[in-house]
């Protein structure tokens, strides 16, 4: 059985100028212990299938689906209340913006024992040595000492740091990630990949990276899910995709990427056309 | 919020455009401010208060002036006692009081727009030069701008119109004056913020002046919050020249001016309410109509606000 | 100074072109310090640009890399003259630049710049039509029809529409207002165009469509560009020359196809192993070797609770560092 | 933290000076015979405006006139009533506590109100109580406040009798002023009832006074809870399972108190204003109507002294705000 099930998904937004479907009749399955990446081009609707999922979609939004299911149980039946138990502890999620993640008026410490304290029944030492353990599992140096700080007096990839201590605080069985590198420089963007990949193999958690960038794909996934306005265009195993790709979509996708072109012109995925009936 | 917005433009192929039609900023700025049903409303009720302040002299029943001896102290019209030839009722000296309402109309929105005007300009001017030219003149401009925020607005209006003399006009200086620093700061928060902006510098790497870029590639930029803070201001002059009025140092007696008529109703506040009533009952619905305006008007000037 | 070796070194490569042409751009020991700290602080200086000497020939492309702060924003502001450097000097056609003294508008018109944003690039209040008039209004006595004219035939080049000309910008997407930014810095005839991270904010598919314009406009009008990006992929696709920065000096500096085919500075050696690449051989070792990690450690578990070595080691499975990346051995 | 304490402190400096500056200027460049305003319609004989020029001073030059005036402040003399005789500061401070114990009254009650509409408001966004609250809001930000007082006084004191209309006290309650606030002289006087005098006399200009602040703070508040709720680290909060009274009530509220202290600072000077009106129309013995008499008394030497003091008391409120701001921002505590 998959760790997560979500069948016929719908998420649509009452806007100025209408309702907008942002995802449409989705259909995806993450085994435990597998890394997946969502991929998509903005529009996409790449991330909100995981927020709806999380709950943490805004008032504004409809969320309908045939189920969706965590760990057998769906989480469309569940109260308010039994949703909050599972989000932080069963699932955890981390953000594009690691310095706005973290809320600027509490230490690093506060942030990361707060979901201590909500999930499990350490006292009050025992919350911290273990905010300790955390912060040096995701490779933060003397963190006992950082337990105090405020996110400003870190940098952006400490920040990331920090939120994957306080997203793996309670070993999640997901971890879903919504584009956790784009705001940082490579060589960080590589250290936190690096940790989420280590992270995800000992805890033996399921990953969900969603990501725009086709080289971040192919360094980390197992599998990957291609989405085109809110539906799904492919769903395979990162080798097939990269070797293989079925649809035109994810064809035009890849050809325009740089590195597949040296020198000369970019075939765009404009004029590759076609696509937009699915296969 | 990370949630995707809705954007449903996937960049399209060139040539091809977006669905939108060519809408010009002021326009689409109306269907955005006719959104506020409180906003549409204050503009109604302002634009009504125009058209009676223009028209007073022809639609008021009575000369506000007139006294009328075997009148006074009348009661509202649908009270017992009430006249019908004065329906607000008359003062202790027997003028019509929804006359000399319909007249202090006049001077209220005067009031407005002349201490709005003047402190508008000289506030953008200071503030602009402040903001664009920085260091020690910047400074220089921000003290000065502090030391007059260092008063209480009503206190230092007074002292002004105890040193000029106490009268509307001289009312009117001081509270542009006043308010003034508000303009000032705001200018120059915004020429700060838009300075640094990639087009500016596009522009004057495309050979712009500094004149230029301050007047016709910054400033442009910056009018949003400077008209919602002229609409406070407007609705902020009104209630100070009434407080002045009231204390007996704006507009003097006779004159129709709301605060002025307050004040002398002053001791009839046990004995004939509508005399006090009606005269503040204006100035509220004038300074909220304003107010109604002002706050449509920011949340459709405001960029921060129309996304979310 | 280090770069003045490092650009000997570059200048080996071009053993083989015209030896007396004059560079269209040149800088030599460019410097630039920034002074921080206030009123209480002790005020220090921070060095920007330490000595940064590059050359860039007619028609050619040179791509500067490097992370944020790595000093090139900063020094794509001087050599569009916005910012006058500290120290050195800037040669714009064997001229050079003093911006204290000031400079002309002839001498300005030479290089304009593209900037990363396309939303912040463009005055909200302002037409596209004017946008782009703009520039030779200011610099051209061209009467008002003829500026017209020419804006119009600019868009149509950068591939828009006639109906956009009296559009406002927020009515574009990312990608047009980048065309929009592009047909701007083209108004003046500009002999360089400083792209400053002109396609890191636009979706694959788009900033496809923007590097084949930037192409095409090269070989028609014969520009030269400085191109400022991290992304190596896109540096290696539209890159001469390339100017490896890292806070604030140059510490490589090549042709593309030898910094390509073997970066020397182990900085840049760093910044190519950490860029992520697309290679199926790299993904089957990958997978390979997460499979018999995950079965090892499915065994310690089995094994004895008591290890309590657990680093899981395997290739690509790195412990957090930079240089001990998976990049190391490609296949 | 330090440093930003110090350069507020430094900015303050010439600010103050800017001040004194005003208040000296103000008699100098009133219209007229400085010796004559201040002798009101009285009149003086010639010899005696020699005497009174010399003995203030106005035949010296300027900058020396005021080179003597700040020298006279940093003695603590602020002048003398021309009415009453008596030293400036010292009719201030007989004053100075009846305005601050309005004030204070009104100050909490606007906060503790204004701060817990706005978060309500902003937490039912757009339902029925968003609606009603910030209406309200906009009503008392319009409101002419002397209309109001009056108002309140037709409906509570005349009509209804609940509340007297004028005074501190009852005047059948006597006792000596120990710290001059009434509710705690009051209190210490032992007296039966005269706590509750006490409380009566202050219920309606505290109303009065604080219906702006009240406004503006809870207008203020409601706008920084919205923006704060669409930070991305309250999505973080949500995404840990908080609960959603621990999201808004720590998370949010922590963060939009930052702009809210500043603007609860901003409604001193407001304050200030206020208590002229709402002093005049109650008849409280407070600064603000003390200063409203002097102006129409024309006592000029008191108008420049409690105009110098009301600014001074200003500044140093909206200090200690600035750097109340720095104690709950860490990005300045923590640089």
């Amino acid at each position: 059985m998959a760790l997560l099930e979500i069948r016929n998904l719908t998420v649509s937004f009452e806007t100025a100028a209408g309702r907008f479907h942002a995802v449409q009749g989705l259909d995806l399955a993450v085994d435990s212990g597998e890394v997946l990446a969502v991929v998509g081009e903005s529009g996409s609707g790449k991330s909100v299938a995981m927020l709806a999922v999380m709950g943490l979609l805004p008032d504004t939004a409809t969320v309908s689906a045939d189920a969706m299911l965590f760990q057998g149980r769906d989480l469309m039946s569940l109260s308010p209340r039994q949703r909050r138990r599972l989000a932080g502890r069963d699932m955890a999620m981390i953000f594009q913006e690691p310095i706005a993640s973290l809320n600027p008026c509490f230490t690093v410490g506060f942030q990361i024992e707060e979901t201590l304290k909500r999930h499990t029944g350490l006292d009050a030492a025992g919350r911290r040595r273990r905010a300790v353990e955390l912060l040096d599992a995701v490779g933060i140096p003397e963190p006992a000492q950082r337990l105090s700080s405020f996110p400003h007096q870190m940098s952006g990839g400490q920040c990331q740091r920090v939120m994957i201590a306080i997203a793996t605080a309670c070993t999640p069985k997901l971890l879903i990630a919504d584009e956790p590198t784009t705001a940082l420089d490579v060589t960080i963007q590589k250290q936190i990949l690096d940790l989420l990949l280590r992270l995800q193999l000992e805890h033996g958690m399921a990953l969900v990276l969603i990501t725009h960038d086709m080289g971040v794909v192919a360094e980390t996934a197992d599998r990957v899910v291609v989405q085109y306005r809110g539906r799904k265009m492919e769903d395979a195993d990162v080798l097939s995709l990269f070797e293989n790709p079925q649809n035109p979509y994810t064809r035009a996708l890849l050809s325009a990427l740089p590195e597949n072109a040296v020198g000369g012109r970019l075939p765009t995925v404009a004029a590759a056309g076609g696509w937009e009936a699915r296969p | 919020m990370t949630v995707q917005t809705p954007d449903p433009t996937l960049d399209p192929v060139p040539g091809a455009g977006p669905a939108a039609q060519p809408v010009p900023p002021l326009l689409e700025n109306w269907h955005y401010f006719t959104r506020s049903r409180g906003a549409v409303v204050g503009l109604g009720v302002f634009m009504a208060l125009v058209a009676i302040a223009v028209l007073a002299p022809w639609i008021a029943p009575h000369d506000p002036a007139m006294q009328y001896r075997d009148a006074l102290l009348v009661p509202p019209a649908w009270t017992a006692g009430g006249r019908e030839a004065f329906l607000f009722g008359t003062d202790a000296v027997g003028r019509d009081i929804l006359s000399r309402m319909m007249h202090g109309a006049r001077f209220s929105l005067l009031i407005g727009l002349v201490v709005v005007t003047i402190a508008l300009a000289s506030g953008i001017i200071v503030g602009l030069v402040a903001g664009y030219v920085g260091g020690r003149t910047d400074a220089l401009i921000m003290r000065l701008m502090d030391i007059i925020l260092a008063f209480p607005s009503l206190l230092l209006a007074l002292v002004l119109v105890a040193i000029l003399g106490p009268g509307l006009f001289n009312a009117m200086l001081a509270i542009a004056l006043v308010l003034q620093p508000h303009f000032a700061r705001l200018t120059r928060g915004a020429v700060l913020a838009e300075k640094s902006r990639e087009y500016v510098t596009a522009a004057s790497v495309a050979g712009a002046g500094h004149l230029r870029l301050m007047f016709f590639t910054i400033l442009p930029n910056c009018l949003g919050p400077l008209i919602v803070q002229a609409t406070l201001s407007f609705s902020s002059a009104i209630l100070d020249a009434a407080a002045l009025g009231f204390l007996g140092m704006g507009a003097q007696p006779p004159t129709p001016e709301w605060g002025t008529m307050l004040a002398e109703a002053r001791e009839f506040i046990s004995s004939a309410w509508w005399v006090v009533t009606m005269p503040g009952l204006a100035i509220l619905a004038t300074v909220l109509s304003i107010n109604l305006i002002g706050d449509g008007l920011r949340d459709t000037l405001d960029p921060k606000l129309k996304r979310s | 100074m280090s770069g003045a070796t490092m650009s000997g070194a570059g200048m080996s490569d071009e053993g083989g072109r015209a030896a007396g042409e004059v560079p269209v751009l040149e800088t030599r020991g460019v410097v630039r310090d920034y002074e921080s700290g206030g009123v209480f602080g002790s005020k220090r200086t921070v060095r920007a640009l330490k000595g940064v000497d590059l050359s860039v020939r007619r028609g050619d492309t040179l791509a500067i890399v490097g992370e944020s702060g790595c000093g090139k924003s900063t020094l794509a502001r001087i050599i569009t003259m916005i910012d006058a450097p500290t120290g050195g000097e800037v040669l714009i056609e064997g001229q050079k630049v003093d911006i204290a003294r000031g400079i002309s508008r002839q001498m300005r018109r030479k290089v304009q710049i593209v900037f990363q944003n396309p939303y912040g690039s463009l005055n909200p209040r302002q037409k596209i039509g004017d946008v782009l008039g703009e520039p030779l209004k200011l610099n051209t006595a061209l009467p008002a029809a003829e500026r017209r004219e020419r804006a119009m035939q600019m868009l149509l080049r950068v591939g828009l529409g006639p109906e956009h000309f009296n559009r406002y910008p927020h009515m574009f997407s990312g990608g047009q207002r980048q065309r929009i930014a592009i047909a701007r810095a083209l108004m003046v005839n500009p002999e360089i165009l400083v792209l400053d991270e002109p396609v890191s904010a636009l979706d694959l598919s788009v900033q496809a469509q923007i590097l084949n314009l930037l192409q095409d406009l090269q070989d028609e009008f014969n520009l030269t560009y400085v191109f400022i990006s991290h992304d190596l992929s896109v540096v290696r696709h539209v890159a001469d020359d390339v100017m490896v920065m890292q806070t604030g000096e140059v510490v490589e500096y090549r042709s593309r196809d030898a910094i390509f085919a073997g970066p020397q500075h182990p900085y840049t050696k760093m910044l190519f192993s950490a860029t992520p690449r697309i290679d199926p051989a790299r993904i089957r070792e990958r997978l390979a070797a997460k499979a018999s990690a995950k079965a090892a450690a499915a065994a310690r578990t089995k094994d004895v609770a008591g290890s309590a070595a657990g680093n899981v080691s395997a290739g690509n499975v790195s412990d957090g560092s930079v240089s001990g990346g998976a990049g190391a051995a490609p296949a | 933290m330090l440093r930003f304490a110090l350069s507020r402190l430094l900015l303050v400096v010439p600010t103050f000076v800017g001040i004194t500056l005003i208040a000296f200027l103000f008699i100098r460049i009133l219209p007229g015979d400085p010796v004559l305003l201040m002798a009101g319609e009285r009149g003086v004989s010639p010899e005696r405006h020699a005497e009174l020029m010399a003995q203030f001073g106005f035949d010296k030059p300027m900058w020396r006139q005021y080179v003597d005036y700040i020298g006279q402040l940093l003695q603590g003399n602020f002048g003398h009533s021309f009415s009453t005789k008596r030293p400036v500061l010292e009719e201030f401070m007989a004053r100075f506590p009846a305005t601050l114990e309005l004030a204070l009254c009104a100050i909490v009650l606007a906060t503790v109100l204004g701060v817990a509409a706005g978060i309500l408001a902003a937490v039912k966004r757009g339902s029925w109580i968003d609606q009603a609250t910030m209406g309200t809001a906009l009503v008392g930000y319009s409101m002419p406040i002397f209309w109001w007082a009056l108002l309140l006084i037709i409906l509570f004191s005349t009509s209804l009798g609940w509340t007297p209309v004028s005074g501190r006290i009852a005047l059948t309650h006597y006792f000596p002023s120990v710290t001059g606030f009434m509710l705690v002289d009051s209190l210490l006087s032992g007296r039966p009832g005269a706590f509750a005098s006490a409380v009566h006399h202050l219920v309606l200009p505290t109303i009065v006074l604080a219906t702006i602040p009240l406004a503006v703070i809870a207008r203020q508040t409601r706008s920084a809870m919205l923006e704060v709720l669409g930070e991305v680290y309250m999505m973080t909060a949500r995404s840990k399972g908080l609960s959603p009274s621990r999201v808004i009530g720590l998370h949010a509220l922590r963060n939009a108190l930052i702009p809210v202290v500043t603007t609860i600072g901003l409604q001193v000077s407001v304050l200030m204003g206020g208590a002229i009106l709402t002093e005049t129309i109650f008849s409280w013995p407070g600064i603000g109507k003390w200063m409203i008499d002097s102006i129409s008394r024309r006592d000029y030497q008191v108008v420049q002294g409690g105009l110098l003091l009301i600014a001074a008391m200003v500044m140093l409120v909206n200090l200690t705000v600035d750097l109340l701001y720095g104690l709950v921002n860490p990005r300045v505590r923590h640089v």
